[in-house]
């Protein structure tokens, strides 16, 4: 059986990675899950100076999903580097590293600081936080920007480089475009969906920061439709998320045109939940004689 | 060592209109406790309750742990109405406890209504020489009584409408006592509601007493990953279930 | 206890209403709820002619929320007026008639035939329907194209005029914006959202028309964000909905600013979900010493 | 007359690996349904599962309901799992049932798989001379065997691996029967999956035997509102929950 999948120049042992923000810097969860069966780890977010993130209450739950409202707290690109990255090092699992900047320059700087470090194999680019009020947003939602910040990232990074993008728009499609066009290796989606959500007593947003993203098995429709959009406008490779609980959630996604998929609130639930969901792949994979997991990506039969 | 397992329920007693305590047999050999840690329980396999739900734990034994719930919303109303041989999956034991006291030190250990679940451990374990304050809005709000007499004599109870012991709260009964009983070294183990928490920081601050207050805060992961559950410490934000639950009052001084 | 609520010149004796196409024609749930004492019933979407709609599947339940393509099937305006009008003649409840079309003129068209019928008392007019593959849906996605249509319905008609809004967007604020400086008297939201899910064992969409709107409540936190973003965008009466299941949820979108809700998806779970709101809503204010409902909308405490 | 209300579960009789007989009993008095009506169970009170599931009715008196439930996802999962005492909430009966057969006719019973629920009710109520045909892929996925039997003499069983009387689809045998009997003026009344549905659309049409048959589409609201559940007719798409879910086979040759 052949579980190996290829993002830009990126090799994975399995298309199973963690979603950024849900799975820490790898420790929190490694007595849990051998990070080695992994096809990638992504760590949280990271900028170039550590951030504060917002007050609490940061999340709620709603039905089959839950905002949260971290607002890119970290702890910076020398600490990670310094702190964190040594434990990840020891294992053999390329290991992505989303970060985020609020000005194209900061967008610009912190490729640079992480490319060429040992031990970082990708870089993910998260142009799509909707919880930042200033207005950078504006990364992610207009398709001119997009291409004028991905491209200027692309300019000084080797690395194989993935967009994450935002769900908050009217045509991903042209968002995908827009990254791929400006030389993204890869794309991911979906991040969270603007929501809020009101404690009707005291009548308060029941989160500080008053909207948060949605993610969960709620949104998993809207990731799904949004994964098959893309890829069908792109050619470089998605990568699904939003919502994935089970083997067939990852199939699900796979089939509508992702090569690899990340879990992300699942692992809240179930700690274990990226490698049950890697376990369920191989299992369908043999009992529909599957032979080449690749060949389940855009399977989708349609009419 | 066991951190993620199942576990079945024994018994769920309903000690009052409100409250209950759940005791479950966990299905295989699993790590002990110490006073103040919690877990993460997750109350259904569907999607609705999504998430884990963090309990102290109350008492535990080899064969069994026990919770004490109070109902706040849907995934504890379930809880509630767990019968025997149901099955939970919990996560834990997670975060850091109460340190131990000081040698020398008179332990004070103060609980606000279902607060009293997460410093309850310390009770049986140092309540030789030490004083237990525990406060509720009313009689019905307390429970276990008799268990906490058969560990110490040293039980001042308060209600808000004085329906049993002094009438007022728990940190004015507190403040009183280490304004009036000449106590030297005291350090205090309090868990409660956040309007408690803040009232006790302050009272703590004021007189220069230490004490160790366990937090609440609205978790998702419970293991440090999702930076969910941060509270407002000296040091900035702190993750209450890694650098928590329990926190030295001096780190709280907001 | 006051309950009434205006929208345009529609006074409506509560705010709760039905959601287009949740509620049939209003004769389906008539033997489980009297019409009577809703604050309004609004129909299924009509066209001019009549539709046919997808094949089937056209539902599919996902986490808490269901995927529906109906693709606007409708008896049309003739049949409806003649069918189906009588029925809900017989109420004192206002009749909310949603409509729509496949070009600005069988907009008009529709609007004018609807406008001057006894028994009707507003319109809605859907320019938001996700199912439908035809270039039409740049209707509710271009604010200029929503500005034209709305003008020209507005010109012909002097019903009070209710536009639904896709949430399918990326500045549902923007679109609000544009309905109402076109003479909307009112905006409700959100419609559906579009989402897609795939049987992994057939490889087929579960839906015969591959996408489908997701409802439900699921799709909550969106709809009460969006309802926020509106609300302080225009000056126009809000109608809030998006899977609202119980009166806090009511509550919660009136108090992000909505002026009435319409209950969709619920019915299906909960035949009297709508009256069971209502007493909710009325229980919630004898509580609160609530006396006027319009003191809810736009309640939010922020910061 | 009740459409909407509580039942308990009275028993849960669990006739094989898939298939169960789940009996409810109402909490008031609720109205009767007809042969091939349906009920739409809403098997949770959280939003996972979300909506109701239609369950034809299988046997019913005054103080009880019945039916057949073969598990095929998370709802009739959860179904099987029902313990006495639990309580479903219940919205019937709906549809348009079988409609009697017209005088002088030999009514014909077919079923495949968990569809003898549908026809089920027809079985005591025409069975005199009526014949029943009740296929399956094994023996295994038959049931209430003793029951039907305890009827009529005329039960023709296939099975699609011959571990139980012929070897082949009910449809075949239906055929074979049609073909050979010399049966006069037969009637069908039928419910199976959805192959069988098709074929037996098509043998029906070709030979031009009347017949009635009861089809399934995913449901939404099942009363009409949500046009979620239509199928094609020869007079266009038509809602399986109100102008179903039983149709006659002339309009049903698509
Ligand atoms: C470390 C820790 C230990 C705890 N130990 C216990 C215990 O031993 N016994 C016990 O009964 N409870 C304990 N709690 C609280 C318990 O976790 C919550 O009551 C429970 O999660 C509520 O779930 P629910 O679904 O019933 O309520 P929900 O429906 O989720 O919420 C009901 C209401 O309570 C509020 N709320 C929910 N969770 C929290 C929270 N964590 N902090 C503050 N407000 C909240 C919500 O905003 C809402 O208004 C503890 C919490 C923490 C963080
Ligand atoms: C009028 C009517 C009467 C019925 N009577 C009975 C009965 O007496 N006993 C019984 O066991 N079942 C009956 N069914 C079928 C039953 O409703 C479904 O099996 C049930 O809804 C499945 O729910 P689930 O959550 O277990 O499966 P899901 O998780 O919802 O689905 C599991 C699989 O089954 C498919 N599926 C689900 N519902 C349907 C459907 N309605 N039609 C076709 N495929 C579907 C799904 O696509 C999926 O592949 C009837 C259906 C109808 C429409
Ligand atoms: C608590 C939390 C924190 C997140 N932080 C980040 C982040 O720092 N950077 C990022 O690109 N996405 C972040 N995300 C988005 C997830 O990576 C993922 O795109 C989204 O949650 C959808 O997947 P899911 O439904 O499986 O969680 C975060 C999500 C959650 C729930
Ligand atoms: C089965 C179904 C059919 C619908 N048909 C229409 C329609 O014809 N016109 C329209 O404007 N909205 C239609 N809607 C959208 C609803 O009116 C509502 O906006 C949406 O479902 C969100 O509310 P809910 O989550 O409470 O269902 C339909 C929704 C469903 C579920
Ligand atoms: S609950 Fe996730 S970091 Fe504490
Ligand atoms: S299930 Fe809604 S119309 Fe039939």
């Amino acid at each position: 059986m052949r579980l190996e999948v290829e993002i830009g120049r990126l090799r994975l042992r399995n298309p199973v990675m963690t979603a950024s923000g849900t799975f820490g810097y790898g420790e929190e969860y490694a007595g849990f899950v051998d990070l080695d069966r992994l096809g990638a780890v992504v760590v949280k977010g990271l900028s170039l100076t550590p951030r504060e993130g917002n007050p609490p209450p940061r999340i709620v739950e709603t039905p089959a999903g839950m905002l949260n409202a971290i607002g890119l707290q970290n702890i910076g690109i020398e600490r990670f580097l310094k702190e964190r990255l040594p434990f990840l090092r020891r294992f053999d699992t390329p290991l992505v590293v989303n970060f985020f900047g609020d000005t194209v320059d900061e967008y610009v700087r912190a490729a640079e600081r992480l490319s060429g470090v040992d031990g970082i194999h990708a870089l993910e680019m998260n142009i799509s936080c909707p919880n930042k009020q200033a207005g950078w947003s504006i990364f992610g939602t207009d398709p001119d920007v997009t291409h004028r910040v991905v491209g200027s990232v692309r300019r000084v990074t080797d690395l194989t480089l993935i967009v994450k993008l935002s769900p908050n728009v009217t045509d991903i499609a042209l968002m995908a475009r827009a990254a791929a066009d400006a030389g993204a290796d890869a794309v991911s989606l979906i991040n969270t969906i603007t929501g809020m959500a009101i404690d009707i007593r005291t009548r308060r947003p029941k989160l500080a920061n008053v909207t948060g993203g949605l993610s969960g098995p709620a949104v998993r429709p809207i990731g799904v439709r949004m994964v098959w959009e893309v890829s069908r406008a792109v050619a470089i490779p998605v990568i699904g998320m939003g919502g994935i609980v089970s083997a067939e959630d990852a199939i699900e996604y796979m089939l509508a045109g992702a090569s690899a998929v990340a879990v992300g609130t699942a692992s809240f639930l179930n700690p274990t939940a990226a490698i049950d969901v890697l376990e369920g792949i191989k299992e369908f994979m043999t009992d529909q004689g599957i032979e080449d997991v690749r060949s389940i990506t855009g399977g989708l039969i349609e009419g | 060592m066991n951190r993620l397992f199942k576990a079945e329920v024994v018994s769920n007693t309903h000690v009052s209109d409100t409250l209950s305590i759940l005791k479950l047999s966990p299905a295989g050999a699993e790590a002990a406790p110490a006073p103040g840690q919690f877990y993460m329980v997750r109350v259904s396999e569907t999607l609705d309750p999504l998430l884990r739900r963090p309990f102290s734990i109350l008492r535990w034994d080899e064969a069994s742990l026990e919770f004490l719930i109070k109902v706040r919303g849907r995934a504890t109303a379930l809880m509630r109405s767990l019968k025997c041989g149901e099955e939970l999956d919990l996560l834990g034991p997670l975060g850091r406890g109460f340190p131990p006291p000081p040698p020398g030190a008179t332990p004070l250990i103060v609980a606000g209504g279902v607060g009293i679940a997460s410093v309850y451990p310390l009770i049986g374990s140092l309540a030789r020489d030490a004083h237990v304050f525990y406060g509720a809005p009313g009689m019905r709000e307390l429970c276990l009584i008799d268990e906490i007499r058969g560990h110490t004599e040293r039980l001042h109870i308060s209600t808000d409408d004085g329906s049993l012991g002094l009438k007022g709260s728990v940190v004015e009964a507190l403040a009183g006592f280490l304004d009036t009983s000449g106590v030297t070294n005291p350090v205090v183990y309090a868990c409660g509601p956040e309007g408690m928490a803040e009232a006790l920081i302050g009272m703590l601050t004021e007189r220069g007493v230490p004490g160790y207050l366990s937090i609440e805060e609205r978790m998702a992961c419970g293991v440090g990953a999702c930076l969910g559950c941060v509270t407002r410490t000296v040091s900035g934000y702190r993750r209450v279930c890694r650098e928590g639950p329990v926190f030295d009052v001096r780190e709280l001084s907001r």
